[in-house]
């Protein structure tokens, strides 16, 4: 299904036009196999866009975890592994201690990073893993068919909840960036969505900071993303992405819980009025 | 003239529909005219009055990189902000 | 004698020969009898380039080593039997993968928690694959200091030069003892270069790596167990280690592993002075297992008997009984809950043997 | 043919193991195969703690021992338990500080020391059992003194000679005792 190859520039009418918005290096020419209207793409396409932005793409290892992006690495082009369950943040913390100049991305969904890989998020995190990971939040698991999840709201209806979850059966929805942002180790940790233009847009700014995060040796960096699973869900898919905005966003807040560069900011703002005071004493001397 | 324009890869495009919501100015729809590889209808981007200025929303939204987005080159002015950019990166 | 001898712990030593090996990534977690090795690592590993890293679990621990190994390092982890039960998952994964690494169980008693003596419970697991799915690891098994030191070097070579990941199989006994060792046989080697397969960050110019382990197509699968079986089948050939004691003239031949092998040896001695004659004969290699020199000696007419001896209710012995193929009676002594034999135990049923070749008491079975 | 197979055994943190592994260490330097194993698990810390020593010409089969040509006992449970597996012939070292009995057997030769007393005499109780070491190698005489004074070198850090030091003549005080009685 290989497409028509992309042009920089295209003449119509005898008018140039440029071509602003097209398909990012870090991704293969193959199309994504995700259910249509699922935002797996769409979090794919910012990954690959910041990698391609920041310069790392030959320098980028991929884990490559399990559920519906098990085949992720059919659509990054660049070095990648499978990880067994809930496994890939210890198998990245092998490849990033070994080869210290790799950029590790970690690309998970909500049962692997959030309730078989628990234990493997939080010691990777705590550690400090100087790993990015994408923890696509979507509330429900895909690929099996739609069972519960540890993020699975309270009365939304799975297959293995079919009556809503009821959280005097199987607890609350856990929230998995508010947990991780308590951890010295982490640099950086954001939730986003991804239901609309702005959301995306905010999304990318926070992927770009996640791996700003591991290229400058602070630590620990994910991005939570909520994401929809319309097909699960059974809703359209525009229905879809309107109910993360509506419903999931109450349950799970988008919002930055960790970052290190603005804490440094605030460091360099509370620390500017005595530097300020001492440059300026120091220039009435001169 | 249109400022831009953008093209839809019809086999790629899975026809979800997200951009047709997502286009400030109501160009895309669903015709349901053609039917691609996968048996999907693609989108289909309608704009007889040159309406399209290249904004991107329906690119972004787009979870299959299906779209593709052209826009006129800025006349004079593309080369100070550019600069700028370089300077600022 | 070697002047270059040093005394030291079995759990310590397997570090050292990882050392010589060029190791340079150990993940592990505590767990008894195998404690002084992520200790000794901790203390060490730094001093050679590695890294050493307490994981959260042993399930982590063997996932990071198929990082590291992944990245293109030598690795190891070490643990002991519910440990190694945990890391089956990551051993199926790292052997479907094709990757190199060494994983040493110090086998203590099980199932379940059982205790910490040394036992051999483990050795269907070891030698069977271990995890889901069809694959096997190279696994050797020491029965000294120096073995321990030895095999684990010879275990980076073999999973290097396979691609598979290699295990040695100690007990709580080999792994707690001190013994002298001599270092000279294992120099300090670079490991190979990797790069032609590895994950690193020097991407630029070349094809992508790729390492995976799903081929949701039957048809795709199919290649890759292929190629697996046909891998399986060449190491069988190759590799095939074991050692053998006073077995040339043996009427009664000893078949053990590990410190029970040990405790054969004195046995051997104490029952050739009573005109008792025994030999040993000692897999080094328990997968791929020496079938063909069991059936060998199966066929002496001078054998009357094999007798296999093992700290568990009947593993090994299996595969003896498969490589003797009935033509002689195969006995089988066992010691159970983590006691370990004494000369006295293993003589004691092989005299009963010797008068009655056919003994029930000890003649293994299979209904 | 050499096979000296001990069992030295008291309560944890009395040395065991460490007298153990310099019985070993100094077989080693005098050219013998040795092999030293604990009595390890949970129960190695404040309990019983015992630990074995062979000592041999040939290759070492089992390092495990059973019948004992050689034990030093600590405590009175552990004289109980290893007095009678002393092999004929066998040696038997008690620190009479804490095991109060004695031996009825005529076929070993049981030696009886205040280890604890001849310690503090030294200048550190915690120098217990390398005084029963002295005692035990007074009656052995397999390995030499000197090559215990290596084994307590080796398994000593360098930094601390003063512990070396107090180790070594706490050695020798368990020898003297022995020889002067």
């Amino acid at each position: 299904m290989e497409a028509v190859p992309e042009k920089k520039r295209v003449t119509v009418d005898g008018q140039d036009y440029e071509l602003v918005f097209g398909r990012p290096a870090s991704l293969t020419s193959k199309p994504f196999t995700y259910c249509p209207g699922c935002n797996h793409g769409t979090i794919h396409r910012l990954v690959a866009e910041v990698i391609d932005e920041l310069g790392i793409q030959h320098r980028c290892v991929g884990m490559a975890s399990v559920g519906c992006s098990v085949f992720s690495y059919e659509f990054f082009d660049f070095d990648f592994i499978s990880c067994a369950h809930g496994r890939a943040l210890a198998v990245a913390t092998g490849v990033k201690r070994v080869q210290p100049d790799t950029v590790v991305l970690s690309y998970q969904g909500d049962g692997d990073l959030a309730a078989i890989g628990t234990a493997e998020t939080i010691h990777a995190a705590n550690r400090g893993e100087r790993i990015t990971t994408i923890f696509v939040n979507n509330a429900i698991y895909g690929m099996t068919g739609g069972q519960m999840a540890p993020t699975t709201i309270i009365g939304q209806r799975t297959t293995t909840t079919p009556e809503g979850r009821d959280e005097h059966r199987i607890g609350w929805p856990i929230r998995m960036s508010e947990m991780l942002a308590l951890l010295p180790g982490v640099a950086f940790v954001a939730r986003t969505t991804c239901h609309d233009a702005k959301s995306i847009l905010k999304t990318k700014v926070a992927i770009k900071k996640a791996f700003r995060a591991q290229l400058e040796d602070r630590g620990f960096s994910m991005v939570e993303i909520l994401s929809n699973c319309n097909v699960n869900w059974r809703m359209t898919p525009q229905d879809a992405v309107n109910w993360v905005g509506e419903e999931m966003t109450k349950v799970f807040p988008p919002g930055t819980y960790k970052d290190v560069f603005a804490e440094d900011q605030e460091k360099a703002r509370a620390d500017a009025p005595s530097k300020t005071k001492a440059q300026s004493s120091e220039k009435t001397e001169v | 003239m249109p400022i831009g324009f953008i093209e839809i890869l019809d086999d790629t495009c899975k026809g979800c529909l997200l951009c047709v919501a997502a286009c400030p100015k109501s160009l895309l729809h669903q015709t349901k005219k053609k039917i691609n590889k996968r048996g999907l209808y693609p989108v289909e981007f309608v704009d007889p009055e040159g309406k399209c200025n290249a904004c991107r929303l329906c690119a972004i939204v787009c979870p299959d990189v299906a779209i593709r987005v052209y826009k006129q080159p800025r006349k004079p002015k593309t080369e100070q902000p550019a600069a700028a950019e370089a300077k600022a990166g | 004698m070697s002047a270059q001898r040093v005394f030291m712990k079995g759990n310590e030593a397997a570090c050292e020969g990882a050392f010589r090996a060029g190791c340079k990534f150990f993940a592990g977690y505590p767990i008894t009898p195998q404690n002084e090795v992520p200790e000794y690592m901790s203390k060490h590993i730094w001093d050679h380039g590695g890294t050493f890293i307490q994981s959260e679990s042993e399930v982590a621990a063997i996932n990071m080593l198929m990082g590291a190994s992944a990245a293109g390092a030598r690795a190891m982890t070490s643990s002991s039997s519910p440990g190694i039960s945990l890391k089956q998952e990551g051993i199926s994964y790292i052997a479907m993968s094709e990757l190199p690494c060494v994983v040493m169980n110090v086998v203590r008693c099980g199932p379940g928690l059982g205790n910490i003596a040394p036992h051999q419970g483990d050795y269907f697991q070891a030698t069977r694959g271990g995890g889901h799915g069809d694959y096997r690891t190279i696994t050797l098994a020491p029965n000294s200091v120096q073995e321990m030191a030895q095999f684990v070097y010879l275990a980076f070579e073999l999973a290097d030069k396979w691609r598979n990941p290699a295990l040695v199989l100690s007990d709580g006994t080999i792994g707690q003892m001190m013994e002298p060792v001599d270092f000279s046989e294992m120099p300090y080697v670079e490991p190979p270069d990797k790069s032609d397969w590895c994950l690193n960050a020097h991407q630029e110019g070349r094809e992508r790596h790729l390492i995976t382990t799903i081929y949701l197509l039957a048809e795709d699968m199919a290649p890759v167990h292929e190629r697996l079986v046909k891998k399986y089948e060449r190491i069988k050939k190759a590799e095939v280690r074991y050692t053998d004691y006073m077995s040339d003239d043996a009427e009664i031949l000893i078949v053990a592993i590990g410190s029970p092998s040990r405790v054969a040896r004195s046995a051997i001695k104490a029952g050739r002075e009573e005109g008792l004659k025994l030999g040993l004969l000692r897999p080094i290699t328990v997968w791929p297992f020496p079938y063909g020199v069991i059936r060998q000696y199966a066929e002496s007419d001078r054998v009357k008997a094999i007798v296999v001896t093992e700290m568990n209710w009947g593993q090994m012995v299996e595969d003896v009984a498969m490589a003797v193929s009935g033509k002689k009676p195969v006995h089988f002594v066992p010691k159970h809950g983590g006691l370990t034999f004494t000369p006295e135990d293993m003589l004691e049923p092989i005299r009963a043997i010797r008068e009655n070749p056919m003994n029930p008491e000890t003649l293994w079975v299979q209904t | 043919m050499l096979l000296e197979e001990y069992i030295f055994a008291g309560f944890g943190g009395q040395g065991i193991m460490t007298i153990g592994q310099f019985a070993a260490y100094a077989g080693m330097i005098q050219g013998y195969d040795t092999a030293w194993i604990p009595s390890y698990g949970p129960e190695s810390r404040g309990g019983t703690a015992n630990c074995n020593v062979v000592i041999s010409d040939d290759v070492i089969g089992s390092p495990h021992t059973h019948s004992p040509n050689g034990v030093i006992v600590m405590n009175a449970p552990s004289f109980d338990r290893f007095e009678p597996e002393v092999r004929k012939g066998g040696v038997l070292v008690v620190n009479t500080n804490l095991a109060t009995q004695s031996s009825e057997r005529s076929d070993i030769k049981a030696a009886y020391v205040p280890c604890a007393d001849i310690a503090l005499e030294v200048g550190n109780e915690i120098l217990v059992s390398v005084v029963a070491l002295g005692a035990f190698n007074a009656l052995k005489k397999v390995v030499s003194d000197e090559n215990m004074e290596q084994a307590i070198k080796w398994k000593i850090p360098q930094a601390r000679k003063d512990l070396i030091d107090l180790n070594v003549r706490a050695y020798y005080a368990g020898k003297e005792y022995l020889e002067s009685t």
